[in-house]
């Protein structure tokens, strides 16, 4: 009853022809996500993703910091749209929550007012000599990783599964607020019960942990950690979805934003530094995965290729578990072996003299 | 006769007593009197040679030997106190005289006067005086007399006038057994000894001749020694239990007189003085009757003789100390006088009385008062909801033409009276001390309040010299008497409530009902002036509740409607919200019934 | 290591956590005057009061505060109070109002 | 013969059973203590929730107990009950079969809470007076000028301990919006506040009426009780409350207060259970056999109740219970005469 609902609302996604729009802090932080994206969907499954060089930020935490107007922040959206229909494609997919959600917001906006879309169209042929042309459809890059799920599955090397006991790994799913709580059609089960992880994990083998604060915020909203004055609001959000997940003992945590995925891993350490609690069964932290990479591991890609080296907290206890096969010397060689520097142990990935576990029982 | 010793062995633990009870007295006397703050010591030197000691001394004499203040409540009460305190004394002086008109001024140990009868049963003694026999029969007679009231208010407290006696500690149980049988065993003791040796007064004597006649003669020497140790070891016992027990007072009341007279008081904060007053407590009981809260509610641990007793030994509970309305009704029945508020409010001073720093700070700069004049009108945080009391006096005001500041309008500062009464007398300083720059600053020569609470510590607590502070009651009847105030005849009849503040705690009686008799017919209740019952919203009560408050406030309301007076009339706020709840029809203000009748 | 300075702690949740609060106090107060359970939150007390005329004193607020375990900063608060009494007059409920803050403050700090 | 059924009282729920019991071939005897019939209902301006005139309402209630010739005794007030009959001041005695008690309730005199200022300030007046200015057409402050203020306060001598009042009057909210709405339709331009403790909408269209007032009306409810009252220099009320929502006291000036008083048991009523050898609830009201199906019957035989007698009640209510008060009387005369 409760699983139903969970899945009960769903979208139409495109099955093939995406035009690919990147993430900023996916790039610089989680690097091999969006590679491993591009590489699946290429390789393992045959589809036609193009990965545009042209295409630019969409300036969405510009926007939500009040510093990039809406004016502006609509031009650049319809150059986006414009050299998706120069390149011929008409499936639009991001890989960014926030850009998911502007993308959506400025086509409701055009839709409800739409005096702004012709002034955009203005603005566009003014500044760049392009035609807006509004895409087909819009969709998340895990709404993508989630509609070949099944085709995943049967490609599947390991599933989420604890290979010493057989169990299923326990996996905290997290979903971006921007995915489908600015417009509940535009996510997959809507926004109280977003279904988009939680398909791949159960169709991968692993089991969804539903914990209290499953919905809640990870504390990013832009001006909260932007502003340091504010961070211990953002910290202070993370750190209750943290405590709230602990007792259910997750094996890792997945997330579908790229700072979410960023702040449930990073700020462990801050935590830890703060308070010297640490999380996960043997207090080295919950790693924290992109849904890219959970779906790498699955495929057999290897870790490192994968990025996730570029983790706060370790994930090779993880990998120990889903007997992934991995040189613990690589981690830290990048392209062509080449050491790209280690950085210094930190409390997380430190056993904690306070661990949550004891202090709940 | 010469080589008389005065000694025998029954008469060991009489001494060890008598001497354990004058150590006992004499180390807490001292103790106490050592640790006087240095301003009373002043006093008691300042005071020591003056008129104040020889009415002391007649005080002594009227209160702690004869109970006049008693005799004043109940006559029969009055007479079992007399009758124990003074015959017993006069037992002493005349067994004294008895002596020294046997024995020439020679020196007999204390033993010796005591159990004179035996070591002189005087018959056939040369110079036999029948008169001492007879005396010291009628004197023993007089203290068996109390003895048996004092037995018979134990079965039947009502005939005393007390519906109630006193619930008593064990020292107290070990004294009072023992007295009860100290005379009864001396009479047996001596008439045993004429029964054997001759002798005795109307009493002994013919109680010895009828033993003489019923009992064989070795029955009675193998009675005799046992009896004179019995005597001996009641007198022994009552004397060591004594400084322990309530009959503590009999000799603490001494002192206490001496040092009240030399102007000694007790004040908010504890000092040695507050023990003499304490000790001083017989445990009559007679406080127990007035109190409403034992016979409204039937609570009957917190009345003024149970708290001195868990005062003074140790086990005063907050909740005993805070459960009274200190509405003065037993203070002013105590025989011994004692300042019973003011223990009761120094007992309560025990909270962590030390204001935060910064505690009231808020109070810095405000100023809400309105209007300017030489009289100025604190009507009191409680008038505020009384708003008739209000805007009659600025109808009085205004037609008498008065110029008047209003220092709280607006809303004020509270007086600091409701802080003492709870025992935070250091956190009320600061409310003493805001409005008393507030009036100076604005210059009043005349303060009139209409809350008997405010009047109360303007007037104990508020150093405000300059400034003459009147209750709006004490106002008008001075506008009344100076013809500036014209009133006519309303017609109505009227019933006064004393308001406890106003009345017994600043005995300002007669005022409001010359006011009242100005415009109408003025009816007593049953309880009035100093012994009006209180309205029972007394903010120096924390513990009741409102229902309990409502039963006290009904009782007496049934009593002032019972005049069947047109209108019940008070003259405090208070009041008249607990007189308005419980009554037929609201009651009114005297203000507001002069308001009502001004002839302009 | 824990004596990194970020700058910024945890924020401390805004939420009455009725979990964690330790309502022992709070049951205590309870007990010993059970008719504060009967407040309905009418306000008047804190309209009628006359330290809440000046300052920010909330007496209503306060006692419910204390009633749900939030103790901080409670006795401080009731310093404010100068004890006069208006808001036992006023109050429909018939709670003795000035029994509660003594009770209160002895509660949460003198003696 | 027919039989008789004295009622104590001629207000609504007298009227409606007298109407009733004729119906069914008993004769009702009514005794008002007033010189007419109609008791709190006359005067009344409009009736909530659905504004019809209280006169629509009474009118033909009092045309029909003419036209059926009830006999009713005016001016006279009863000193005793008993299920044979009762007793009046004059000394006479009114025999009977069975008795109802329809002897409503007293409005709370608003004098008894002084911090309001009732009688004291000019424009300070209860929901009474105010139905009343209604009904005369002439709703104005005392110096003839339009409110532009106005400030409705819940509950008074209401759940009031302080005044003895321990119990809800049931109609007072409803009546507060109501008011509120009729004041705005008299004075679109002025600001009504309603000030409350509870909002209890419990009747049919009452949840409605309370919505419409906020809504349509713009009616303003701030939830917190008015503590005290004070007249300014030009005659207006300031008056004081806790805005309990924000959790700070606030304080406005209004032109007009109107105290929405409740009903509180009659005083006599101690007096004539005892003779009725009745009892009491708490707050003062007879006390029904039971809330259900007895809500009409007293604990003696023969002794019946309708309307606020035993509670407050609506004017529909009472009108309701009349005919079940009507219907009881009848089957304890029936089985009381078949039996003999």
């Amino acid at each position: 009853m409760r699983r139903a609902s969970w899945q009960e609302y769903q979208k139409d996604i495109a099955s093939d022809k995406y035009y690919y729009a990147r993430s900023c802090i996916r790039q610089n932080f989680f690097p091999g996500s969006e590679r491993a994206f591009l590489d699946i969907l290429h390789n393992d499954l045959g589809i036609d993703v193009f990965d545009d060089p042209l295409h630019t930020s969409c300036t969405g935490i510009g926007y939500h910091s009040d510093v990039v107007p809406l004016e502006t922040i609509m031009t650049v959206v319809a150059r986006q749209f414009a050299l998706m229909a120069e390149a011929g494609y008409e499936n639009f997919i991001s890989s960014c929550i926030t850009s998911f959600g502007i993308y959506n917001e400025i086509l409701a906006t055009w839709e409800e007012f739409p005096e702004t879309e012709e002034r955009t169209r203005r603005y566009l042929r003014e500044a760049t000599g392009r035609e807006l042309v509004k895409p087909r459809s819009i969709a998340h890059t895990s709404d993508i990783i989630f509609h070949h799920r099944e085709a995943i599955a049967r490609r599947a090397k390991r599933r989420l599964v604890n290979v010493h006991t057989g169990e299923p790994l326990r996996v905290v799913e997290h979903i971006g607020c921007h995915y489908a709580k600015i417009f509940p059609k535009s996510g997959i089960g809507g926004s109280e019960f977003p279904y988009v992880l939680a398909g791949m994990i159960e169709s991968w083998g692993g089991e969804v942990v539903d914990y209290p604060e499953r919905r809640h915020c990870c504390g990013f909203g832009f001006r909260n950690y932007l502003v340091q004055a504010n961070r211990g609001s953002s910290i202070a959000n993370s750190h209750k979805k943290l405590e709230s997940m602990a007792p259910y003992k997750p094996d890792f945590i997945v997330a579908n934003c790229p700072g979410c995925t960023m702040f449930l891993d990073k700020w462990q350490y801050a935590i830890a530094e703060m308070e010297g609690t640490t999380y996960g069964a043997d207090g080295r932290g919950i790693p924290v995965l992109t849904y890219e990479e959970m779906a790498g591991l699955v495929l057999g890609y290897d870790p490192w290729e994968l990025g996730m080296q570029m983790h706060q907290v370790d994930v090779e206890p993880l990998l120990d578990k889903l007997g992934v096969e991995y040189d613990r010397e690589a981690k830290y060689l990048g392209a062509g072996g080449k050491y790209i520097g280690k950085p210094a142990d930190v409390a997380v990935n430190c056993e904690s003299e306070r661990r949550i576990y004891e202090i709940k029982r | 006769m010469e080589n008389m010793t005065f000694f025998a062995p029954f008469t060991i633990p009489f001494i060890v007593g008598g001497v354990a009870m004058f150590v006992v007295i004499a180390a807490k006397w001292l103790l106490w009197l050592v640790r006087l703050p240095r301003v009373d010591r002043r006093l008691i030197r300042h005071n020591f040679f003056t008129r104040q000691t020889l009415l002391a001394v007649w005080e002594v004499f009227r209160e702690s030997l004869l109970h006049v203040r008693i005799f004043r409540v109940n006559p029969v009460l009055g007479f079992m106190h007399m009758s124990l305190a003074f015959g017993w004394f006069l037992l002493i002086v005349v067994g004294w005289i008895e002596t020294v008109a046997y024995l020439g001024w020679v020196w007999v140990p204390l033993q010796g006067h005591v159990f004179f009868k035996y070591f002189m049963p005087v018959n056939g003694i040369e110079g036999h005086i029948q008169l001492f026999e007879h005396l010291m029969d009628a004197l023993l007679l007089l203290v068996l007399m109390g003895v048996a009231l004092a037995w018979f208010k134990r079965l039947r407290s009502k005939m005393m006038g007390m519906r109630r006696t006193t619930k008593h500690v064990l020292f107290d149980r070990i004294a009072l057994s023992a007295l009860w049988f100290i005379f009864p065993a001396r009479l047996v003791a001596e008439s045993l000894t004429a029964a054997i040796y001759g002798g005795g007064g109307f009493l002994t004597g013919s109680i010895g001749g009828v033993l003489r006649d019923i009992v064989p003669s070795d029955m009675l020497s193998l009675a005799y020694e046992p009896a004179w140790w019995f005597y001996s070891a009641a007198l022994g016992v009552f004397f060591a239990a004594m400084p322990f027990s309530r009959y503590m007072h009999i000799l603490t009341e001494i002192p206490l007189i001496f040092l009240r007279r030399w102007s000694v008081r007790p004040t908010a904060e504890r000092k040695s003085y507050d023990r003499f007053e304490v000790e001083a407590c017989s445990r009559c009981g007679i406080c127990i009757d007035p109190c409403q809260l034992q016979e409204d509610l039937g609570i009957n641990d917190t009345q003024s003789v149970y708290f001195l007793r868990d005062r003074r030994y140790n086990m005063l509970s907050l909740k005993v100390a805070n459960n009274c309305l200190m509405c003065g009704r037993c203070e002013q029945q105590c025989p011994v006088g004692i300042n019973l508020a003011t223990l009761r409010l120094n007992s309560r001073a025990k909270r962590r009385n030390i204001p935060h720093e910064g505690r009231y700070k808020y109070l810095r700069g405000v100023d809400r008062s309105s209007g300017s004049g030489r009289v100025g009108y604190f009507a009191g945080c409680m008038t505020s909801l009384t708003p008739g009391v209000q805007r009659s006096m600025e109808q009085i005001f205004a037609a008498v033409g008065e110029e008047v500041w209003y220092a709280d309008k607006e809303g004020g500062v509270c007086c600091g009276r409701p802080l003492m009464l709870s025992g935070e007398t250091d956190a009320a300083r600061k409310m003493v001390a805001y409005n008393t720059d507030l009036f100076r600053r604005h210059n009043i020569e005349l303060l009139v309040t209409s809350c008997p609470i405010c009047l109360r510590v303007f007037r104990e607590n508020y150093r405000l010299d300059g400034i003459e502070v009147l209750h709006h009651t004490e106002y008008i009847d001075r506008l009344i008497a100076e013809g500036r105030l014209h009133l006519k005849a309303d017609g109505r009849t009227f019933t006064y409530h004393d308001p406890c503040e106003l009345g017994r705690g600043c005995g300002v009686y007669d005022e409001p009902r010359r006011v009242i008799a100005s415009v109408g017919e003025l009816r007593e209740p049953k309880h009035s002036r100093r012994d009006a019952l209180c309205c029972g919203a007394s903010l120096a009560n924390t513990i009741i509740d409102d229902g309990q408050q409502q039963r006290i406030a009904k009782r007496m309301t049934t009593e002032l409607e019972a005049t069947a007076c047109d209108t019940i009339v008070t003259a405090c706020p208070l009041c008249n919200k607990a007189i308005s709840r419980a009554a037929a029809h609201p009651a009114e203000d005297i203000a507001e019934v002069v308001a009502k009748n001004i002839v302009r | 290591m824990r004596n990194l300075n970020f700058g910024y702690g945890i924020s401390s949740p805004r939420a009455i956590n009725l979990d964690n609060n330790d309502l022992r106090k709070s049951n205590d107060i309870i007990r010993e005057m059970p008719e504060l359970q009967a407040c309905i939150g009418c306000g008047s007390c804190t309209a009628s009061c006359t330290a809440g005329n000046i300052t920010s004193f909330n007496f209503r607020k306060l006692h419910t505060s204390v009633r749900r375990g939030e103790y901080q900063g409670a006795y401080e608060e009731l310093s404010k109070c100068m004890l006069c009494g208006k808001c036992r007059l006023v109050c429909p409920r018939g709670i003795n109002t000035r029994g509660l803050v003594m009770l209160i403050k002895r509660k949460l700090g003198d003696f | 013969m027919a039989k008789r059924v004295v009622i104590v009282g001629g207000g609504a729920a007298g009227m409606q059973t007298a109407l009733e019991l004729k119906a069914r071939g008993i004769e009702p005897v009514i005794v008002e203590r007033d010189i007419e019939l109609g008791g709190k209902a006359r005067g009344w301006h409009k009736l909530f929730p659905s504004f019809t005139p209280a006169s629509d309402v009474m009118r033909p209630i009092a045309d029909r107990i003419k036209a059926e010739r009830v006999r009713c005794f005016y001016g006279q007030e009863v000193t005793a009950i008993a299920p044979d009959g009762v007793m009046l001041r004059s000394g006479e005695r009114i025999p009977s079969d069975a008795v109802v008690v329809a002897t409503g309730f007293t409005l709370f005199d608003a004098h008894r809470k002084q911090e309001y200022g009732y009688g004291l300030y000019d424009n300070v007046i209860t929901s009474v007076d105010l139905e009343r200015m209604m009904n005369s057409g002439k709703v104005l402050l005392t110096d003839g000028t339009e409110p532009r203020r106005i400030a409705i306060l819940h509950c008074v001598g209401s759940r009031d301990e302080k005044v003895c009042q321990k119990h809800c009057s049931k109609v007072c909210c409803i009546t507060g919006v109501k008011q509120a709405i009729e004041l705005k339709e008299i004075f679109p331009t002025a600001d009504v506040f309603n000030f409350y403790m509870d909002i209890r909408m419990f009747g049919p269209g009452y949840e409605e009426l309370y919505r419409e007032a906020q809504q349509r009306y713009n009616v303003h409810f701030v939830r917190g009780r008015i503590s005290e009252a004070a007249e300014t220099i030009n005659k207006r009320i300031q008056i004081k409350a806790e805005d309990t929502l924000t959790g700070r006291p606030l304080k406005m000036t209004v032109d007009m207060l109107v105290l929405l008083v409740g009903m509180s048991a009659n005083y006599e009523n101690e007096t004539l259970a005892a003779t009725a050898g009745l009892s009491l609830a708490p707050n003062g009201y007879y006390r029904a056999q039971d809330s259900f199906l007895g809500a009409v019957r007293s604990e003696r035989e023969g002794i019946f109740f309708a309307g606020a007698a035993t509670a407050p009640k609506s004017l529909a209510d009472t009108l309701a219970e009349a005919s079940l008060t009507a219907s009881a009387v009848d089957e304890y005369l029936r089985a009381k005469f078949n039996e003999k």
